[in-house]
């Protein structure tokens, strides 16, 4: 059994109840920006990740503090589970000083967080892949004993900076693990009508690494699977591809209408819903004290963001050198 | 040598997207070897919709959604016009000729010449440009100026309707690798355009905004309806502004520019782009090589800041130049 | 036996025969221009492509005259085989205004024949990937039947380019075949020590595509596996990859030392050559008169090449603008 | 500001290439999370052998050989920074960076900006530039200029092997990104190098070649030799010519220049790149912007032909200044 290998003894039950708290909070704080996105209406773009928190959560639990992430354009939900502040988080999607980039590189992507090892996203799909391996690469070399895991989409796996840096860092055997959401989109695309193979794990051979594949509406078996490649990765013997099977519940970017859609996911409906599967394996007075507690610190962190000021323009000119 | 497409046809009031549209289609309709790919483009019509329709009447074969891989795009298209297609390829982003510099800036532009001419690039690549509310630093960028540098490409930067029409049906028929800088914040704007198939805005010939005596203003893409804004503020105050816009960067029609200059003595140029070594350098350099002795002042810059693009919407704006600035800097300029 | 396939009647001898008679000439041309520049020098690169003619001819024995080829960077024979003149590949290699490229972009590496389907290379590698995969675009669209070979080496087989081309060519089953001469070194570097996997064929699985491993001192092996894959492309049925077996004789380019190699070749030594392969399968005096033959031939092309002249500089300034 | 490194301690008579593989010894001796990673650059010791011998000291986890990756090479570089390490990256030609056009100037040059400032890059991107002898259009270009327009590279433009060394070890130690353009020309020239592992040479900082009072001539790189060449020639026809050197173009020490141009009147900006929007237009730019009224003459440039680099030894230096072609130059423009 491979959760018994992670790294602390708490029961699989509590493990099980933090990563809820996680997911459920993660939901809750989807619902309240998709909300505040409809009725206020905000600048720039917003990617939810709404069904897709379980595995999102579920990864990121495998991970110690001290391991860095490169994040998808998914929501926020792998920030916020990485230990990042959801105020901040909020922040940063408000365009608020309050934002871990000071309303500055903001919007739905670029939040960053060095003390939780968060390490951002770049704006171009695939860049993550080159700068995974190279902070692994890092590690290997400060001996510093830390993973990265990096997660990518479906749609990102077809880019060139894959097959470049998953062929170094298996052959120099870096402590990165790559995760695949597979939502099934790359905004119109549809995954089986743009990849020559079933799987994007069906890749895996190819860099002589293992592919796994998981039912990523399942955070345990997420959890698991992650757990493993990681105590590989820190072990020292390389990478691993895991594709996490989802589904993109709205559209690309909240506002999509998916006129390229015939199978719209009817609004409200999460099928297969990570919440509810982590929810049934948990007593209804604990998981109801758990739902209010998370329900209320969203709506704090989110009034908190509100409140926050803007920055001021001379921001602008702020960070361009160190 | 100057346009005035205001001579030409009959007028429609059309979109700028709309426009650059309408000439794909007709541009697929003309000549069974052009096809269009990209992200995107087909069963959404692009993710500004600037191809809605095409896959409908030319289909699946002509029309073709690729998958998340720009050199392909890029890199695919040169190759197919070595096959003796012309690919027409969108990018989602401008920002994006980055994740296929290689195709883009060695590829396309020197093929030709390092196989001894044997060969002719008709390719365009379309490249949504400029800010746009909060796309950030890597989905907003003026990169025309990296194009100017490397020989080989052609660049336009329509900022009318008529000119994005007229600009890429002729990038279309150039045996020569195009690349075609749509701005993003012009998508909705309309404007007249000349209702004919065969209605074509020439590559290296500027357009006079607007005549004026006593100082030029060379400004491309969003930057001519600001540059224009600023001239009617200005004009009250006694400065008569002439506001040239070059439409293509490659060729340039310095001429135009020049002309003016001898006439009005002063030139700024205002660009959305970085300021440093952007093509206002190099329109600043090129007109006090041939008018020095014309000029009663030093060629000003009015630019984007010397920083990667922000995302915040409203912090964006800050970073490339406002109405205020151009009015501000031309008053200041006017006065030495 | 695919061979019969082969779309013109000449009997196996016919053609093992004609395949000789390139790929002596090749040979010849290989040790008259590393002679010319040993003794002479001249201005640029040489790679020699020694040791490597065999597959080089036999893969392009089974295109037609129409097909496309994108070739690499090891000599000059892929253009000879595909019926370049000998003076004008000599011209470019010593930058004469009779080479194909008028002296100007030649060296060793950018001959181009319109005619022939000689479509050049790219001077960064794995750039022939996309162009390729685009070439083959156009024929798909056009439906003019040919089908595009691209050449590149273990080395080159790392770029991005080829995980983008090769995912959409498979999707689109565009009609390109991709030959891979794996000599063991990319320049300096072992292709063991920077492959996850032993070899390059066994990343074709990724791409849903068939991965044939040939050896390439085995011409008419080659010819077999190629024309069974341009069938295949020329069909409508997709790409194939062909990993051709083979060694390089010599340094990287000309005048490599290779001191970071240790089993290097002895000088003049060719083991396993392809030359020898197919010449014990022809009666000495048929051999003897096509060596005498072809050595002539290249003789003479190359002393035409010696004797044209210089371009004019001016010519730098032709042929950037159509 | 303008520092004569002549001023620093004992000199010793160094090759470029030489003092290059000083400078990367040295750092990887000071600073344990200093490392190399690149083609070839171990066992080969490099395709040009500039990482002789470093591979034998340090050790193959700190000087790697890598795949044929550029994208890896370069945003493996900006991931391992961001993991807290120094890395120092070789690209084989400096052309290849537009192999990882995504990675230098999206990754490298805005990471920090677009998280809210809190990582440093600390990356050094060594780029073999410039013409060497047929190593064509694709291996042979001079892209500074690129990198300049791009806000967050810093840029050196080495000329000689004190600069070579003293700028080397400077971005070694920046907590900035920078593209250090090693011209593949200069390799093998000789001059006295500072015999201190201390010595650094600032960015920012131009060096004045040689002094003159009736002629500026701003040049990089292999045309700094060809314009002090020049210089000599047109001497005893009493034109004495004053030579600077940038030696970084991001940050660019324009008060230098603009303070020569002050004393001389006239500026001529010399460069190997192609001439349309290189960095000679962006001096030149900011001269007359600076000095308009200390100019008697407008600013000329000598620049690279606005083609793709031919790959024949004889007509790829034809297409790039030569010593006959400053001295024409200067000669026209000092009768101005
Ligand atoms: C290099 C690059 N190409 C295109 C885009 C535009 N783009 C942003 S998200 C997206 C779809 C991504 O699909 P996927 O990777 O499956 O992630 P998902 O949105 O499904 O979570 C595209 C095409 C981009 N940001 N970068
Ligand atoms: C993108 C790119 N990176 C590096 C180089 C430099 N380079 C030229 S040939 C070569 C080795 C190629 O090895 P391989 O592909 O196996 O071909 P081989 O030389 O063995 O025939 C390298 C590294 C290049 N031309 N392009
Ligand atoms: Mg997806
Ligand atoms: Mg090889």
């Amino acid at each position: 059994m491979t959760a018994t290998h992670a790294s602390d003894e708490r029961t699989r039950q509590e493990r099980l109840v933090d990563i809820y708290r996680t997911v459920v909070t993660i939901r809750f704080a989807e619902l309240r920006i998709r909300d505040h996105v409809e009725t206020e209406g905000f600048g720039g773009f917003w990617h939810p990740g709404i069904g897709q928190e379980g595995l999102q959560a579920g990864a990121i639990a495998a991970m110690q503090p001290e391991d860095y992430l490169y994040y998808a354009h998914r929501g926020l939900g792998y920030a916020y589970a990485k230990g990042m502040d959801l105020a901040a988080l909020f922040g940063d999607l408000l365009g608020r000083a309050t934002g871990s980039t000071h309303g500055k590189g903001g919007g739905t992507v670029h939040f960053a967080d060095a003390a939780k090892g968060v390490l951002g996203q770049g704006g171009t799909l695939g860049s993550n892949f080159v700068l995974g391996a190279g902070t692994a690469l890092a590690s290997q070399l400060l001996g510093d004993g830390r993973v990265t895991v990096v997660f990518f989409g479906d749609g990102a796996s077809g880019r060139g900076t894959w097959h470049e840096a998953a062929i170094q860092a298996s052959v120099w055997k870096l402590p990165v693990v790559w995760i695949c959401e597979n939502n099934g989109w790359a905004l119109s695309a549809r995954f089986e009508e743009q990849s020559p193979t079933p799987n994007v794990a069906d890749r895996a051979p190819a860099y002589g690494m293992p592919g796994v594949i998981v039912d990523g509406q399942d955070a345990m078996a997420v959890l698991d699977a992650t757990t493993e490649a990681i105590e590989r990765a820190r072990r020292g013997d390389g990478p691993t591809l895991i594709e996490a099977k989802t589904l993109r519940i709205r559209g690309h970017y909240e506002g999509d209408r998916q006129p390229y859609r015939e199978d719209q996911v009817k609004d409200g409906e999460i099928p297969n819903d990570p919440v509810h599967r982590l929810g049934e394996l948990i007593p209804d007075d604990e998981r109801r004290a758990i739902d209010a507690d998370a329900r209320r610190r969203v709506e704090e962190a989110f009034d908190a963001a509100l409140a926050a000021p803007r920055p001021d323009t001379s921001v602008i000119y702020e960070d361009v050198w160190a | 040598m100057t346009t005035l497409q205001e001579s030409t046809a009959t007028d429609r009031i059309t979109g700028y997207a709309r426009a650059i549209n309408e000439a794909l289609a007709e541009e697929l309709r003309r000549d069974e070897r052009v096809f269009l790919m990209g992200q995107d483009i087909g069963k959404l019509g692009g993710v500004f919709g600037l191809t809605r329709g095409l896959l409908e009447e030319f289909g699946p074969s002509r029309v073709r959604d690729t998958a998340i891989n720009e050199t392909f795009i890029v890199g695919g298209a040169a190759g197919a016009a070595l096959g003796g297609a012309i690919p027409v390829v969108e990018l989602q982003f401008a920002d994006f000729v980055l994740t296929a510099a290689d195709e883009v800036f060695h590829k396309l532009a020197k093929w030709r010449y390092m196989h001894g001419g044997q060969f002719t690039m008709p390719v365009v690549v379309r490249l949504p440009s400029g800010v746009v509310g909060g796309a950030g630093a890597e989905h907003s960028q003026s990169l025309e100026t990296l194009a100017m540098h490397i020989p080989g490409l052609k660049v336009a930067v329509p900022a009318t309707p008529a000119d994005a029409k007229g600009l890429l049906k002729s990038a279309v028929r150039d045996p020569n690798p195009v690349l075609f800088f749509e701005h993003k914040g012009l998508y909705r704007v309309k404007g007249p355009v000349p209702d004919s198939p065969d209605f074509l805005v020439p590559f290296g010939s500027a357009r006079v905004a607007r005549p004026g005596s006593n100082l030029t203003v060379v400004a491309t893409g969003l930057m001519v309806g600001r540059a224009l804004d600023a001239a009617e503020q200005l004009a009250p105050q006694g400065i008569d502004v002439e506001v040239i816009d070059p439409r293509t960067l490659v060729p340039l029609d310095i001429d135009t520019i020049v002309a003016s200059v001898e006439k009005t003595h002063r030139l700024m140029v205002v660009h959305e782009a970085s300021r440093t070594a952007g093509f206002g350098a190099e329109i600043s350099a090129q007109v006090q090589e041939r008018a020095f002795f014309a000029l009663d002042a030093p060629v000003w810059r009015v630019c984007g800041s010397d920083t990667p693009l922000p995302q915040d919407p409203t912090l964006e704006q800050a970073a490339i130049p406002s109405v205020d600035e151009i009015v501000t800097a031309a008053l200041a300029l006017a006065a030495i």
